[in-house]
């Protein structure tokens, strides 16, 4: 093929945008006198149908092979051009765009200099239009499943919401059962739903979808490849129960010699359970675990004569000799919804969380106001004789929130809200309780919130704003030292009760999903999404998507329609069963490379290998790109060494032409 | 003392195993204070092997220097290990190459010799001119002794040593599969005294200084061929298309030339000086080199070559590197 | 010298952040000299070091390389490369006697209009104090 | 035509005459001593083994612009050669080395640059009081007072410089400095006898060349080419300093709109070299370029022009950075004949 460069350069006006300017028939002449350039216009809009159809029927005519427009800013139309090259059958990448706008027409006032630049930019376009190669967009397939990290409600409604689409969905979840922290909520605000009657129909779902397979008590360990087919590794790890023999009766958590002496994680360990147990009654799966760690057979290889539960088990599903198991399979997409673990008050010592054990955090107070809590939804503290009814409490707001000095500068955002429930709760739950609340601000943004909050203190609940230094013991009381900010006056506040109203983190373990995917943390460390406006759901890494807390704080509605967002954003891909690959990605010359790793090392996608290859009989290991990773930033051309890693359409033989042009012409 | 009968007891045995191909090291050279690299491929030619202060070469540029032929269908490639002696700076850059996978751990067979210092031959020769004979050379305590045809002469090592080694602070190889002779205590540290004096000229100063220097480059590519981390088989610099540096030989891509050379090895030269050593019109690379070397001491805290598990400076980034130049 | 001397400057910007706020410049229409002209690469990582030698060679008074705000790069780690690659580069050329104004690097976002009209009047500044480049410019005297 | 000397102290006034023309002469340049053109007479340095960039610069540069051009005018401008006066401080080994290179460039045509400087060129020789240690010119026919390619024989007396025209510009040169130079005595012409024949005896290294021409391609496949190869860095050392060496490259540079052609030096050890476009390279490693560089010097040039390309200088034994000796290489040469 003869693909000696026919350039066409189009000089555009913008109407009076360029023209005033720049001495658009100055550039025209001038680069009518370029070498390769067969064609020159100049038109009042090059972006409008006329002015495309100029260069459509110059390509089809003149049989030009590169096109060079001079116009406004290539981020602002150089898809449109590109589509117009396209449309007249040429590869779309044949084109070369000289911002005489944005950078010149607009910046400068004087016409001989900007017409001098203009004419500048317009020649280090054409020398790298000559070198332009076509570049193709390759489709890979994408695999027809999805993965959900995740089994709280965000990760259920994304699963359901693919399931529901017809698509394979994986829900791993790394406790016993799906729920997430919505299944130790006793209401919600501020509607106060029952948050159990509407999150365990949806987990129920999930149990019993024919799409969903739900890995439960697992943990994804690996995942390589890229955007339509990852390859995935997850760690199914040993219940000890057969789980298609249990029945989830409990009688071998009754039968347990632990039963009652293990705090229980899902009640803040402010419950009991026993070394078998079921995390909370609606668990789903609705079946036993054995908690390694403490169950008396397992770490002691003894448990009385024999193991009760395991005597006492009618369908003989106890089985001490299970294995961890490790689960492969393929999807096109990741959703992470791994949510987020409360703030550790201890941190604030001055709030003697630590210290008292009348000083709860908010989820404490919410699995005590619980009907299936520890005390059947009864605001008790102490035990046995010391039990009491706390009258006089406070909440504390914004604790480990919007505080630098434990590295959150954030709002967790349902702090706010949740303080309100809570207040409403246990002034329900305690009748004649003197409840207030301390706060900085009080946020109430979501629909709905305002009102809440208004109701609430309407019902006497008395918001005094101070943020609290000091929390002691004064013979029965605890007594908060504060200073009310509005009226200006020193108080010390002597309560029974303190609720802490802990903000939000990313989980302990997060670093684990990072490595694992390559994701980003933002400043907050929670994971980073690829645009904090226009792609929220989106993460650098094609084909992952977040939803949820382990995004940043939000409230269940917002979570959940964040999930529906995520799950929408995996199932374009997997409906389309096909998805474009970037064009202008990196390439290794195998030939020459010498196999040193840097650009390895440095590809932020880690989509490019090493690989052995043979060289006339020798071995030698090469750099190699994965296309379907790359996205075209180029770092790894820039530290090649030998020039072996090049960027396609910025390749080094591409730019130092350019380089000349703007050094050389004056 | 140095027993070079041991070495080549070593050496019989080594080049006797299976799994190695050949070891390199060194032999006296044809006239005067020159050694020359020596290919040892059977027992017999151990006999010439030697190692003193006269052996500045550093052998493990022929690690990656080594031109693989084709290898006929049906044929496996020979993957026996390259016996390789190695004094300690040039063990640093055994230490690079593996990280930069240039080699493999298991194609090398690394003998480390303790150094105490090399000579510069043009001190040498400048001291002792006109040497006909070949002349061999020791160490002394503090000194070496040279053996001249009219007897022995012992020079202050101040003296005649190259100028790496007056700096030196790994005289013991880093890296080695079995050590030759006792470990030798480090004498040198490193202020970076000759790259601090040229710093604090101006401008146009230093330009001056190495104006005059790279106008006398003829463009050998000596320095590039001899140094153990350049090891493109295909240098970037000599490229047609594009042509980073143009075949001319002149001041502006001399210049270039050498800038290209340096901030390639910037965060990977260590130090061994052989660019500056084989140089035939006296360029002191190393004082371009050294530049480097001492802003990536000053401002990552790296020296490359020491830890074959660490990552090249290069490659590797930290959120809070320094950037006070930038806008 | 009868008219005052004009510089010439070749700039490398990212196209998400730097080049993105250069046309933010243009479009809020703020005015700077028409010394500095832009070559366009997706991310300040693409820059080879090699470029900024090969514009000095080739004509250039002065260069600059502009970026993302570290931890902002499209990329995420692109920038941080180019910095500690530029970071070196400055010091070797300096010390070969390149005048401390002639390459530049900023970090320029994509919302900096104003920003990137102050590092293009301060790049053409510096270049114009140093004067034409002349230490190693591919230069018609060599011929 | 009379042999004159210059006495030492009027030395500085001869350098100044000869500077009214374009005077090139052994100076530092950076670090290490070449021919070049003389602004300032007190940086000659005449007391020098020899340069190590052989005067072959000055007739044949390193880089030489044949002619310039602009895109889209099919006219070429050779560039003028310029003025070449007096080549000053030439030792016999390269004076006798430009001859060697002159059959190259007058073999078919004459090529206009490299004899325009020829013509004009006065070579003043300068016989070697102190032969180096690697000379073994008296191996290939030349001498420490060999006269060959000069225009004039300066030796170095204790209080003189001896001047002994050989051309007539050798001659002319010798007029020009009337005033500042004086007959030689018998005495002097005996002095310098007896330098001459001192230096002959302090060249130590030897190689007998016979049979080594006809027979070196016999020679193709032995062991010594891949021996020699092991430790060879492939610079280009050997033949950059090499003043018989001539191998040349012709590249376009091209900047903007106008370029240029130019031939630069090459060399034989480069991979490059002999890379042909298809990615093709018939010799592919270091053996078959070492191998060429000896056969080349020592039998292709002799079938060609009858005279070996080597004039026993030692400039390669000199600067190799791995002591490959030319020497050593025919001494295994003529071992393996």
């Amino acid at each position: 093929m003869n693909n000696k460069p026919k350039i066409g350069v189009y000089v555009c006006h913008c109407g009076i945008n360029i023209a005033k300017t720049v001495d658009v028939e100055a550039v025209t002449e001038f680069a009518s006198r370029l070498p390769n350039v067969k064609v020159v216009r100049n038109y009042a809009y090059m972006c409008s149908d006329p002015g495309q159809l100029l260069i459509r029927e110059d390509i089809e005519k003149e049989g030009l092979n590169r096109v060079v427009v001079a116009s406004c800013s290539p981020r602002m139309h150089e898809n449109t051009f590109r589509k117009t090259l396209a449309a007249a059958g040429l590869n779309p990448y044949y084109l070369e765009m000289a911002n005489i706008r944005e950078q010149c027409s607009w910046v400068h006032e004087d016409r001989d200099e900007a017409t001098a630049k203009a004419k500048k930019l317009v020649y280090a376009a054409v020398v790298k239009a000559r070198l332009l190669e076509p570049l193709y967009e390759k489709e890979v397939d994408v695999e027809p499943a999805s993965l959900v990290i995740g089994g709280g409600i965000a990760g259920i409604q994304a699963a359901l919401d693919i399931a529901n689409a017809g698509f394979k969905v994986y829900l791993v979840e790394k406790t016993p059962s799906v729920g997430g922290r919505m299944s130790q909520l006793d209401k919600t605000f501020p509607t106060l739903d029952c948050s159990a009657c509407i999150l365990t129909p949806k987990m129920v779902d999930v149990a019993n979808h024919p799409n969903i397979e739900l890995l439960a008590y697992s943990r994804v360990e690996e995942i390589s490849g890229y955007v339509g087919n990852f390859a995935v590794k997850v760690r199914k790890r040993a219940r000890y129960v057969d789980v298609d023999k249990c029945t989830g009766c409990g009688i071998c958590a009754q039968e347990c010699r632990l039963a009652g002496r293990i705090p229980s994680e899902f009640d803040m360990n402010m419950g009991k359970r026993a070394a078998v147990y079921l995390p909370f009654p609606q668990a789903v799966p609705a079946k036993y675990t054995i908690d390694p760690e403490r169950c008396l057979f397992l770490t002691r290889g003894k448990c009385g004569k024999s193991p009760k539960c395991a005597d006492a088990c009618a369908s003989g599903a106890i089985n001490f000799e299970q294995q961890d198991e490790i689960v492969e399979f393929k999807v096109g997409t990741v959703i992470v919804a791994t949510g987020f673990d409360t703030f550790d008050p201890a941190r604030k010592p001055e709030y003697g969380y630590s210290d008292y054990a009348n000083v709860l955090t908010g989820l404490e107070l919410e699995r005590l106001v619980s009907a299936s809590g520890p005390t059947g939804g009864a605001v008790v503290l102490g035990e046995g004789e010391n039990a009491f009814v706390p009258k006089d409490i406070a909440f504390i707001k914004c604790v480990g929130s919007r505080d630098k000095s434990v590295g959150n500068e954030y709002c967790s955002r349902v702090c706010c809200m949740y303080t309100a429930k809570l207040a409403h709760l246990v002034q329900e739950k305690v009748p004649g309780a003197n409840v207030r609340v301390y706060y900085m601000d009080v946020r109430a943004f979501g629909k709905g919130f305002e009102e809440f909050y208004d109701r609430v203190r309407r019902e006497g609940i008395r918001y005094i704003r101070g943020n609290p230094s000091e929390i002691f013991k004064r013979g029965d009381k605890l007594v908060i030292k504060v200073e009310d900010t509005l009226a200006a006056t020193p108080l010390e506040d002597e309560v029974d009760m303190v609720v802490l109203a802990v903000g939000l983190e990313p989980r302990k373990d997060a670093r684990e999903i990072i490595d694992i995917l390559r994701l980003s943390q933002s400043a907050d460390r929670f994971y980073l999404e690829a645009h904090p406006k226009l792609a929220p759901v989106d993460t650098a890494t094609d084909g992952v998507f977040l939803a949820g807390c382990a995004q940043g704080p939000k409230d269940i509605p917002d979570t959940v329609a964040q999930a529906k967002g995520a799950a929408s954003s995996a199932l374009v891909l997997l409906s389309s069963g096909k998805v474009k690959i970037q064009a202008q990605i990196s390439f290794v010359n195998e030939n020459t490379c010498r196999g040193c790793g840097y650009c390895v090392e440095i590809c932020p996608y880690g989509a490019i290998d090493l690989v052995a290859v043979n060289r006339m009989g020798n071995p030698v290991q090469v750099a190699r790109v994965n296309e379907a990773l790359c996205k075209g930033c180029g770092a790894c051309a820039a530290a090649c060494f030998s020039g072996s890693v090049q960027q396609k359409s910025f390749m080094d033989r591409q730019i130092l032409p350019q380089i000349a042009v703007l050094g050389v012409m004056k | 003392m140095v027993d070079v009968e041991k070495l080549k007891e070593i050496a019989r045995e080594t080049v006797s195993r299976d799994d190695v191909k050949y070891l390199i090291g060194w032999r006296q050279g044809t006239y005067g204070f020159r050694t020359a690299p020596h290919f040892v491929g059977t027992p017999e030619e151990a006999d010439n092997l030697i190692f003193s202060p006269l052996c500045s070469h550093n052998l493990a540029t022929y690690l990656t220097l080594v031109e693989k032929l084709p290898v006929p269908r049906g044929q496996d490639p020979d993957s026996r290990k390259v016996a390789l002696l190695v004094k300690g700076c040039d063990s640093r850059a055994v230490v690079q190459q593996l990280i930069e996978q240039g080699i493999g751990r298991d194609s090398v067979f690394v003998i480390g010799c303790p150094c105490r210092g090399v000579v510069d031959l043009k001190k040498v020769e400048a001291k002792f001119p006109g040497m006909r004979e070949k002349v061999s050379a020791t160490w002394g305590n503090g000194t070496i002794i040279f053996n001249l045809p009219n007897g022995n002469v012992e020079v202050p090592r101040q003296e005649v040593l190259a100028g790496k080694c007056l700096t030196c602070r790994y005289p013991n190889p880093l890296l080695s599969d079995l050590n030759f002779g006792e470990e030798v205590a480090v004498w040198g540290s490193d202020d970076y005294a000759d790259v601090k004096n040229l710093e604090a000229g101006s401008p146009q100063e230093r330009w001056s200084f190495w104006e005059e220097k790279f106008a006398s480059c003829m463009r050998c590519y000596s320095c590039r061929n001899v140094c153990p981390m350049c090891y493109c088989e295909d240098c970037v610099l000599d490229r047609l298309n594009p042509q980073w540096v143009m075949r001319s030989v002149n001041t502006a891509e001399n210049t270039a030339f050498h800038l290209a050379r340096a901030f390639h090895l910037a965060g990977r030269c260590i130090e061994c000086g052989e660019c500056e050593r084989v140089c035939p019109v006296d360029i002191p690379i190393m004082k371009l080199n050294r530049k480097l070397s001492k802003e990536v001491r000053e401002k990552y805290a790296f020296e490359p070559g020491l830890d074959p598990e660490s990552k090249p400076l290069q490659a590797s980034y930290r959120p809070d590197d320094k950037e006070d130049f930038i806008l | 010298m009868s008219a005052e001397f004009e510089p010439n400057v070749v700039a490398f910007l990212c196209n998400w952040c730097s080049y993105a706020g250069a046309d933010l410049a243009g479009t809020s229409r703020t005015h700077y000299p028409p010394n500095l002209n832009v070559i366009r690469v997706m991310c300040s990582g693409r820059v080879n070091p090699l470029f900024v030698v090969n514009a000095l060679q080739q004509g250039a008074d002065g260069v600059l390389v502009s970026g993302c705000h570290p931890g902002d790069c499209h990329y995420m780690e692109g920038n941080f490369y180019a910095r500690r690659r530029f970071t070196l580069l400055r010091e070797l050329l300096e010390y070969v006697g390149v005048e401390p104004g002639r390459f530049n690097m900023s970090w320029v976002s994509a919302s900096e209009g104003a920003k990137w009209k102050d590092v293009v009047g301060e790049v053409t500044q510096k270049a114009k104090e140093a004067g034409p480049f002349k230490q190693f410019r591919r230069d018609k005297i060599n011929w | 035509m009379d042999i004159k000397k210059v006495r030492n102290e009027k030395f500085a006034d001869f350098l100044a005459i000869l500077g009214e023309q374009k005077l090139y002469a052994p100076q530092k340049v950076g670090e290490s001593l070449r021919f070049a053109h003389v602004t300032d007479s007190s940086k000659v340095e005449l007391a020098m083994a020899n340069t190590t960039v052989p005067p072959k610069s000055i007739f044949f540069p390193q880089t030489e612009t044949l002619y310039r051009y602009e895109m889209g005018n099919t006219e070429i401008q050779p560039p003028a050669v310029g003025e070449v006066g007096i080549v000053l401080g030439v030792r016999p080994c390269d004076a006798r080395a430009q001859v060697i290179v002159d059959n190259l460039f007058s073999w078919d045509v004459d090529d206009p640059y490299y004899k325009e400087r020829r013509d004009k060129a006065t070579v003043v020789g300068l016989a070697c009081n102190k032969p180096c240690v690697n000379c073994f010119c008296l191996s290939l026919g030349g001498d420490p007072a060999s006269t060959e390619g000069m225009d004039l024989l300066m030796t170095e007396l204790d209080d003189a410089y001896l001047l002994q025209p050989l051309t007539e510009k050798g001659e002319k040169l010798c007029q020009a400095a009337a005033a500042v130079a004086e007959p030689a005595t018998a005495e002097d012409l005996a002095a310098a006898e007896g330098l001459h024949g001192q230096a002959r005896e302090m060249i130590t290294r030897k190689i007998e060349t016979g049979g080594i021409p006809e027979n070196l391609p016999a020679l193709w496949e032995n062991a010594l080419w891949q021996e020699t190869a092991a430790s060879c860095l492939g610079c280009g050392i050997c033949t950059y300093l090499c003043p018989t060496c001539h191998c040349f490259d012709i590249q376009d540079e091209v900047e903007g709109l106008e370029g240029r052609r130019c031939r630069m030096w090459d060399s034989c050890m480069f991979k490059e070299y002999t890379l042909h476009a298809s990615g093709h390279n018939p010799r592919p490693t270091r053996r078959e370029r070492t191998r060429n560089r000896i056969n080349h010097k020592y039998s292709y040039f002799v079938d060609k022009f009858n005279v070996i390309a080597c004039v026993g200088c030692g400039r390669c034994i000199n600067h190799c950075p791995v002591n490959i000796d030319i020497l050593e290489i025919l001494a295994q040469v003529k071992e393996a004949l």
